[in-house]
């Protein structure tokens, strides 16, 4: 897909968000480049989903700032689309009496786009049902595919591979490679983060571990003393 | 069926009901002129309430402002046509105002402030009687319709040709992108924000909207009974409104119409069924229950409303709510 | 077509029957009191059919339930217009709702007679020929009591309570009219039923009298606060919301604090047993009106319908619209009220006075003489002339 | 080695067309039995059918050899059984205490139910930091572990598990199917667990069950190959 | 002053009549998630039957039993008869068949005891103590608080302290889960009907006396302002619907008294409005949930 490859991707620097005492975030900088794939992991509850909210516009960061291609994003979520951003949720989220068509019409309007883009999350076949009946993969596929409509430049992902099974994993893992737009991934599944991001940033109680490259990270001891365990 | 042949079958059925206003004797068509009124507010409030899921139980008071505006420009001597565009206006931004407020509001809350704008109707009127008249209200100072045609055929015409500007309008607004972002937003505002839907503008935008047919339906209204009052746009009106819009078939312009054919007949059917019987104290009271009756019946049997049933394809009495309540997926319902 | 001499061409009349209706709230808030008014108007028009009817026509009255919304009246109204094809509309409550109907009546020129309610609007015979009132109104009430007032407690401080609307302000309008303005003045809405801030007020400014311009509900509202707040001046109560009866249910045991209300009526009591109309009424409702109470409601029910017979039978056996209407003009009627009716060619307004009431012993009494007056700067004069009694069968004979 | 749940034929859906086609199933006491099968097999629906969310259309559920025909969603708890649904179902609007309590609510042994919520809160150590919170500000992975703690404090004799891994970190996750492991080998609890982490799944289970297409297609203690490519996709 | 402190306590003893019934619709919003329009005409009925009781017997504690009874009764066999087999899919099927009681309650009522006003007698004597001249509250008033009071604090033990209350929510927000966790939802919903429909009875034996008596829609206005109340303190608070039943009356009063009460209306609407727009969930709500 043509477009004008944004001079500086995504910077996220110094972030920190507190909700009354508790300290979901603390510190967090990072950068995600144009055209790569970064991933963030870290245990259950380490504020990875918060990160996510941050950049959304959902939860306004306590202390530092965000750009995006130099200029300061001060996000609303509903005019992500316009800045180039898309994301889908840790859940499904889809609209429940829409039918699949229909929910990923609701990101973009043109019809022939929208059934392209189910066609490649391989979710076409589905396009006049109701979510609600759907199995959770094709579910989660459609909700890719209403994320994808909108053609955005940096494109979040909270866990896409949850509730997938081996196969669709792998087809998952294919998608994102071929995407040429920036994505930010959190996800548990060890075998697709490190096979699709090319840097990874660790967090665990908020604060950044350890960042670097999927080799890094798998020998890192601290992340898989915090994160890991043993099944790394 | 497609967005063409829904509109086919309004521009079909306004045409059914104008054919019947030239052989019906003129109360039925009185009644057919009200059914045309209630049509423009109970399709505009299914658009606010079904599609977009905001309850309003004010719409009563958004009438009585067309309903008000109307009255006032005839009475100042303007023609018909522009009386009708400044009720339009009027009520169009009333509805704006309200709307801002309640985009902020849901479920009882915003039940609780629309119900405070119901009941605020004869405050207002007597609070600037000099204008309103109090709870007398204003008579509407009519010219008799053109050429042979009688006061109620005259009523039924306006009254439908309003309704199917209001229903095509409608159809066309709700049959595209519009509609699915009311969806969108009623069903899952945070993923609505994420698909670009501003949520806060679709919510207002859809109380601005209900609100102007409301106050097209009031201002026909006020022509129907060349006269407006508080007393006339109760509570009960309001409430009465939103059971139409529910029983007919919430979110559908079919079950909009309906409801506005429930609101006139049901009453009416209630009152001839036990017209034979009268005791004193049943008069009145009788049709009343049986009217309350026929409510919780018909929501029983038809929980998705009059336009939703499908007689020939499966009893909806053989769903139990039991199993029902079980097929409901647990994500939705736990939000998780 | 009503300009028809044949009874066949007059809606709702053949040579055996004559079609009339009403609409009354039968149902709802304001149906107290005044859904007991049509059942008892339909019992004396029993009472008459058994006895052969009216020029051998039988009465049949349809009652129709509006709520008090003057949407319903809209519908209601038009459907025993258009629908029923009644002869006449009679004895419609309420001034909103039945100020809705008077242009659809008009037009559709029927005749809208008795109309039950003190407003002043039914009196425009230029403008609404076929529209006749009934209950006196409440300018001339007001300034009856207020003269009564003016007489008996000279030199104290009189105040007034209305409810905020035609009523409260037409009754304060005759109250001014005889005193000048009042102490201090207050109104309460139907919707609000706590009356604590303004009987509050009332007693702060030191009223001695207070003039209640109340329908029932909110005469024992305001009589049941003020003792609660220990103000205890003398209450002068119109006649709309004065029923005892009603009164003493509303109030329960608190009851006893009605003693010494002056209030004023032009109809007997239904509380006097020895009045020859109470005990013609009596006999109707026993017999017709379901074991119903008579109370004051029925009585005025009963009065209605009496004159509404009157006028069929001085319209004469050749009924037609015009014709009725002709007869209600002619005037002349002489039946339980206290005072005449005022029925003239200019003149549609419904009774022409009051006589005051007091409360003694638990019981609603009639002293002094009664009065007439106008709404406006006319004199308020006794009138002297012995009431008549009602006809050996209880039914007016044709004129 | 008894079977506590036997399902006979069992055939159940949500329309006309049933989901699930014949299940033929014997889970025995003290054992851990993993679920697989691809997306959309009817996993999901099996667990649904056997905890009473969705009557059977045809065919029985026998725990302890009695029919569980006609019993009640809220009376199976107090014969042993554990549903943990797919999608959590934490009541976000309680606390995460609250939720807890809910779980031991059926139970008469007070004493024990507070031991066990002890238990839980110093096995999932995220929870305990959040005891007061509600629900709904929980992240997603610790609203997995609520579940499965509230499970856990009723302390069932056989627990539904459907895709307890979702949402959790790799470390908690290998946490959990040890802790399994534990409660079977000391207490005899049974298991029955819906996963798509299947090597983490077939690594503790004593046998498997392969759904395809809501029919039983192969089950036993090892899945060989062809079985393995064909239905889970590796 | 004297003026103002007049009105206040007026206000106060209008108040806690409005948070007593605020009290009833908060108690069901907890325990079923249903704004039961219904309550007033509820609480109408069981009124008459309590008053019959008292008229025909002389007592009127015997009434007042009778009409809490009744309540539990009405309330349970609406639940169990009607409300459960609503299809809960729109929240609004709810509504609507509450709406629908409503019509066949008062018209049922108006069968059987007419529209006429009766009286509604009150335990105490309603004629306020007063302090140098001024009225401030009678004994019915201080009646009327110690019973609100009672409730506020039954209801919030109830919820907070008890398994019961725990199940009557956990089966409010989420039934299939519940069921899930041996919670008897239905019997739960069940139990919240009954107890509300009698703290809504509870309600129409303080309030009656002092409205214009008893008639099958003597409920209806005080409906709408106790629905004010309940929406400004917060309809998942029983301390916020006491707060906003006694805002509401000294509101009304305050209005009245100084401004006439033909515009109290707009006033509680303004009300609503500065309330809700500061706080959407009402004054006596929790954070906003997390929704992402
Ligand atoms: N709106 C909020 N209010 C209060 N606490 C919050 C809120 N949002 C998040 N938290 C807390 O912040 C922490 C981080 O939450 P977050 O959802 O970002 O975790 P996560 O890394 O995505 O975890 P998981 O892998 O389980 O999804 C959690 O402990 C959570 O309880
Ligand atoms: N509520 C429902 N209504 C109708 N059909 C449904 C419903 N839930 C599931 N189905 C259908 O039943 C089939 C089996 O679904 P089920 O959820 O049991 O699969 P699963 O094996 O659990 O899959 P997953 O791995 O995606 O969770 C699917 O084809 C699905 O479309
Ligand atoms: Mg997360
Ligand atoms: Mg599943």
């Amino acid at each position: 897909m043509p477009h004008q490859p944004p001079s500086d991707g995504l910077i996220l620097h110094d972030i920190s968000v507190r909700f009354g005492g508790l300290t979901a975030l603390e510190g967090v900088s990072l950068r995600v480049p144009p055209g790569r794939t970064v991933g963030v992991i870290g245990p259950n509850g380490a504020g990875k989903t918060t990160l996510f909210n941050v950049v959304c516009g959902f939860v306004a960061p306590t202390s530092g700032q965000l750009t995006l291609d130099g200029r300061p994003l001060r996000p609303r979520p509903h005019q992500l689309k316009k800045r180039g951003i898309a994301r889908t949720l840790q859940g499904v989220g889809l609209f429940p009496s829409l039918t699949v068509l229909e929910n990923v019409l609701v990101g973009e309007s043109d019809r022939d786009r929208a059934e392209a883009t189910l066609e490649r999350c391989g979710a076409a076949s589905y396009r006049d049902e109701k979510p609600a009946a759907l199995p959770y993969a094709i579910r989660k596929r459609v909700a890719l595919a209403r994320a994808l409509v909108t053609d955005p430049r940096l494109l979040l992902l909270d866990e896409p591979a949850g509730g997938l099974g081996v196969q669709e994993i792998e087809e998952l893992g294919e998608l994102i490679t071929g995407l040429s737009c920036s994505v930010l991934l959190v996800e548990h599944h060890m075998d697709l983060v490190m096979t699709v991001c090319d840097e990874i940033l660790v967090l665990d109680f908020g604060k950044p571990v350890a960042h670097g490259t999927p080799d890094e990270i798998r020998t890192d001891e601290a992340v898989a003393d915090a994160y890991l365990g043993a099944a790394a | 069926m497609s967005g063409k042949m829904k509109i086919a079958t309004i521009v079909a059925g306004v045409a059914v009901v104008v054919v019947l206003t030239l052989v019906f004797p003129p109360f039925r068509t009185y009644q057919l002129a009200t059914v045309g009124a209630y049509l423009c507010v109970t399709a505009g409030l299914t658009v606010l309430t079904g599609l977009n899921g905001q309850l309003s139980l004010g719409h009563g008071a958004l009438m009585a402002t067309g309903a008000y505006t109307l009255a006032l420009s005839v009475n100042a001597g303007w023609p018909l046509t522009a009386a009708f565009a400044a009720a339009l206006v009027v009520t169009t931004v009333i509805g704006g105002v309200v709307g801002l407020a309640a985009a902020r509001l849901r479920g009882p809350y915003l039940a609780g402030l629309t119900l405070a704008v119901a009941v605020v109707v004869p405050a207002i009127t007597s609070t600037f009687d000099g204008t309103f008249n109090s709870d007398q209200g204003l008579s509407v100072a009519l010219e008799p319709p053109p050429g042979t045609v009688t006061v109620e055929q005259w009523q039924a015409w306006l009254a439908w040709g309003a309704a199917l500007i209001v229903l095509v309008l409608l159809q066309l607004l709700i049959g595209g992108r519009f509609g699915r972002e009311l969806k969108a937003v009623r069903d899952d505002e945070t993923a609505a924000r994420l698909a670009g839907v501003g949520v806060a503008r679709t919510q207002v935008l859809a109380f601005v909207v209900s609100a102007a047919c409301a106050g097209i339906g009031g201002a026909l209204f006020a022509v129907l009974a060349q006269s407006v009052s508080p007393g006339a746009f109760p509570l009960s009106l309001s409430l009465f409104l939103v059971m139409a819009i529910v029983i007919g078939g919430l979110g559908s312009l079919a079950g909009a119409a309906w409801g506005a054919v429930l609101l006139v007949a049901l009453p009416a059917l209630a009152h001839t069924v036990t017209e034979g019987i009268d005791a004193q104290r049943l008069e009145g009271n009788l049709p009343l229950a049986l009217f309350g009756v026929t409510l919780i019946v018909v929501m029983l049997a038809a929980p998705g409303g009059i336009a939703a049933l499908r007689p020939f394809k499966r009893s909806p009495f053989k769903r139990s709510p039991f199993t029902k309540a079980g097929l409901r997926p647990l994500r939705k319902r736990s939000k998780a | 077509e009503s300009g028809g001499g044949s009874g066949s061409s007059t809606p709702g009349v053949t040579d055996t029957e004559i079609l009339i209706g009403t609409h009354m709230p039968l149902t709802g808030p304001a149906a107290a009191g005044y859904s007991k008014i049509a059942p008892a108007s339909k019992a004396y028009f029993d009472y008459v059919n058994a006895n052969g009817g009216v020029h051998g026509r039988k009465i049949t009255y349809k009652i129709m339930d509006d709520t008090y919304n003057p949407a319903t009246t809209q519908q209601v109204v038009r459907e025993l217009v258009l629908q029923d094809k009644v002869f006449a509309v009679l004895n419609g409550l309420g001034t909103p709702t039945h100020t809705g109907v008077l242009d659809f009546l008009k037009t559709n020129r029927v005749p809208d007679l008795f109309v039950a309610s003190g407003s002043r609007s039914w009196n425009q015979p230029d403008k609404y020929p076929g529209t006749f009132g009934f209950n006196v109104d409440y300018t001339v009430e007001g300034k009856i009591l207020a003269t009564h007032v003016k007489e008996t407690q000279a030199g104290k401080k009189v105040c007034f309570l209305g409810q905020d609307d035609d009523f409260g302000k037409d009754s304060l309008a005759g109250i001014e009219k005889i005193l000048g303005p009042v102490a201090a003045k207050q109104s309460y809405v139907t919707s609000n039923p706590n009356v604590g801030p303004q009987m509050g007020a009332l007693k702060q400014a030191g009223c001695q009298v207070v003039m209640l311009a109340t329908v029932p509900g909110f005469t024992a509202l305001s009589i049941g606060t003020a003792a609660k707040i220990g103000f205890k001046p003398q209450f002068v109560v119109s006649q709309v919301g004065a029923d005892l009866g009603t009164l003493t249910k509303s109030l329960g045991a608190a009851a006893p604090l009605t003693e010494g209300l002056i209030s004023a009526n032009y109809l007997p009591l239904a509380t006097d047993p020895a009045n020859p109309w109470i005990q013609l009424f009596t006999k109707v409702n026993t017999q017709y009106n379901a074991g119903a109470e008579l109370d004051n409601n029925a009585v005025y029910g009963m009065s209605v319908a009496y004159l509404f017979v009157q006028s069929l039978q001085s319209a004469g056996k050749d009924l037609t619209r015009d014709g009725l209407i002709a007869a209600v003009e002619k005037g002349g009627f002489q039946g339980p009220g206290l005072v005449p009716v005022r029925f003239a060619k200019g003149d549609h307004s419904g009774y022409a006075g009051e006589q005051l009431s007091k409360v003694e012993g638990g019981k609603q009494i009639y002293f002094g003489t009664p009065y007439t007056t106008d709404d406006d700067a006319g004199a308020v004069t006794a009138y002297t002339t012995a009431p008549v009694a009602p006809p050996q069968n209880g039914i007016p004979a044709a004129s | 080695m008894t079977a506590l749940l036997r399902t006979e034929s069992l055939t159940a859906g949500y329309g006309a067309a049933p989901v699930l086609h014949e299940v033929d199933l014997d889970v025995n006491t003290g054992s851990i039995t993993a679920v697989l099968g691809a997306n959309g097999a009817g996993k999901t629906t099996l667990l649904r059918t056997l905890s009473g969310l969705l009557p059977a259309t045809h065919g029985r559920v026998l725990l302890d050899g009695k029919d569980l025909r006609g019993v009640r969603v809220e009376e199976m708890v107090r014969r042993g059984v554990a549903h943990v649904p797919e999608g959590r179902g934490v009541v976000t609007e309680l606390t995460v205490d609250e939720n807890l309590r809910l779980g031991g609510l059926w139970r008469k042994d007070r004493a024990d139910v507070r031991k066990a919520m002890t238990e839980v809160y110093e096995l999932f150590e995220p929870l305990a930091r959040r005891r007061k919170f509600p629900g709904h500000q929980l992240s997603g992975g610790e609203r997995q572990l609520l579940a499965l703690g509230r499970a856990l404090v009723g302390r069932p004799r056989l627990l539904l598990l459907d895709e307890p891994s979702l949402g959790l970190a790799p470390k908690i996750t290998a946490q959990i199917m040890t802790l399994l492991g534990t409660l079977r080998d000391r207490s005899g609890l049974t298991v029955l667990l819906v996963e798509q982490n299947v090597r983490g799944a077939l690594a503790i289970a004593d046998e498997a069950v392969v759904l395809a297409l809501g029919r039983v297609v192969t089950r036993g203690t090892d899945i060989d190959d062809e079985m393995r490519h064909a239905y889970l996709g590796f | 002053m004297d003026r103002f402190v007049f009105l206040t306590f007026d206000g106060l003893s209008r108040g806690a009549v409005y948070a007593a019934f605020a009290l009833a619709l908060v108690l069901i919003w907890r325990a079923t998630r249903i704004v039961n329009f219904a309550q007033g005409a509820m609480a109408v009925a069981t009124a008459y039957a309590g008053f019959e009781v008292s008229a025909a017997t002389g007592s009127y504690w015997l009434g007042f039993a009778v009409a809490i009874a009744a309540g539990l009764i009405l309330g349970a066999v609406t639940e169990r008869v009607v409300m459960r087999f609503v299809d809960h899919s729109s929240p609004l099927n709810g509504v609507v068949v509450a709406l629908g009681l409503v019509l066949v309650i008062q018209g049922g009522l108006g069968m059987i005891f007419g529209s006429e006003f009766r009286p509604a007698e009150a335990p105490f004597s309603r004629d306020a103590f007063t302090v140098g001249g001024v009225a401030l509250l009678s004994r019915f008033d201080l009646f009327v608080f110690a019973a609100v009071g009672i409730v506020v604090v039954l209801l919030a033990l109830l919820f907070t302290r008890t398994h019961t209350g725990l199940r009557m929510r956990a089966a409010a927000f989420a039934p299939d889960v519940s069921r899930l966790l041996g919670v008897n939802v239905s019997g739960m919903l069940t139990l919240g009907w009954a107890l509300a429909a009698a703290v809504g009875s509870l309600a129409g034996m303080l309030v009656l006396p002092t409205e214009l008596g008893l008639h099958p829609n003597a409920m209806d206005i005080v409906f709408v302002s106790s629905f004010t109340a309940a929406v400004v303190g917060g309809l998942d608070s029983a301390i916020g619907s006491v707060l906003g039943g006694l805002i509401v009356g000294l509101l009304l009063s305050y209005v009245s008294g100084y401004l006439g009460a033909t515009v109290a209306p707009i006033a509680v609407l303004i009300l609503l409005v500065v309330v809700l727009l500061g706080r959407p969930g009402g004054l006596f709500s929790r954070s906003a949930a997390r929704t992402v």
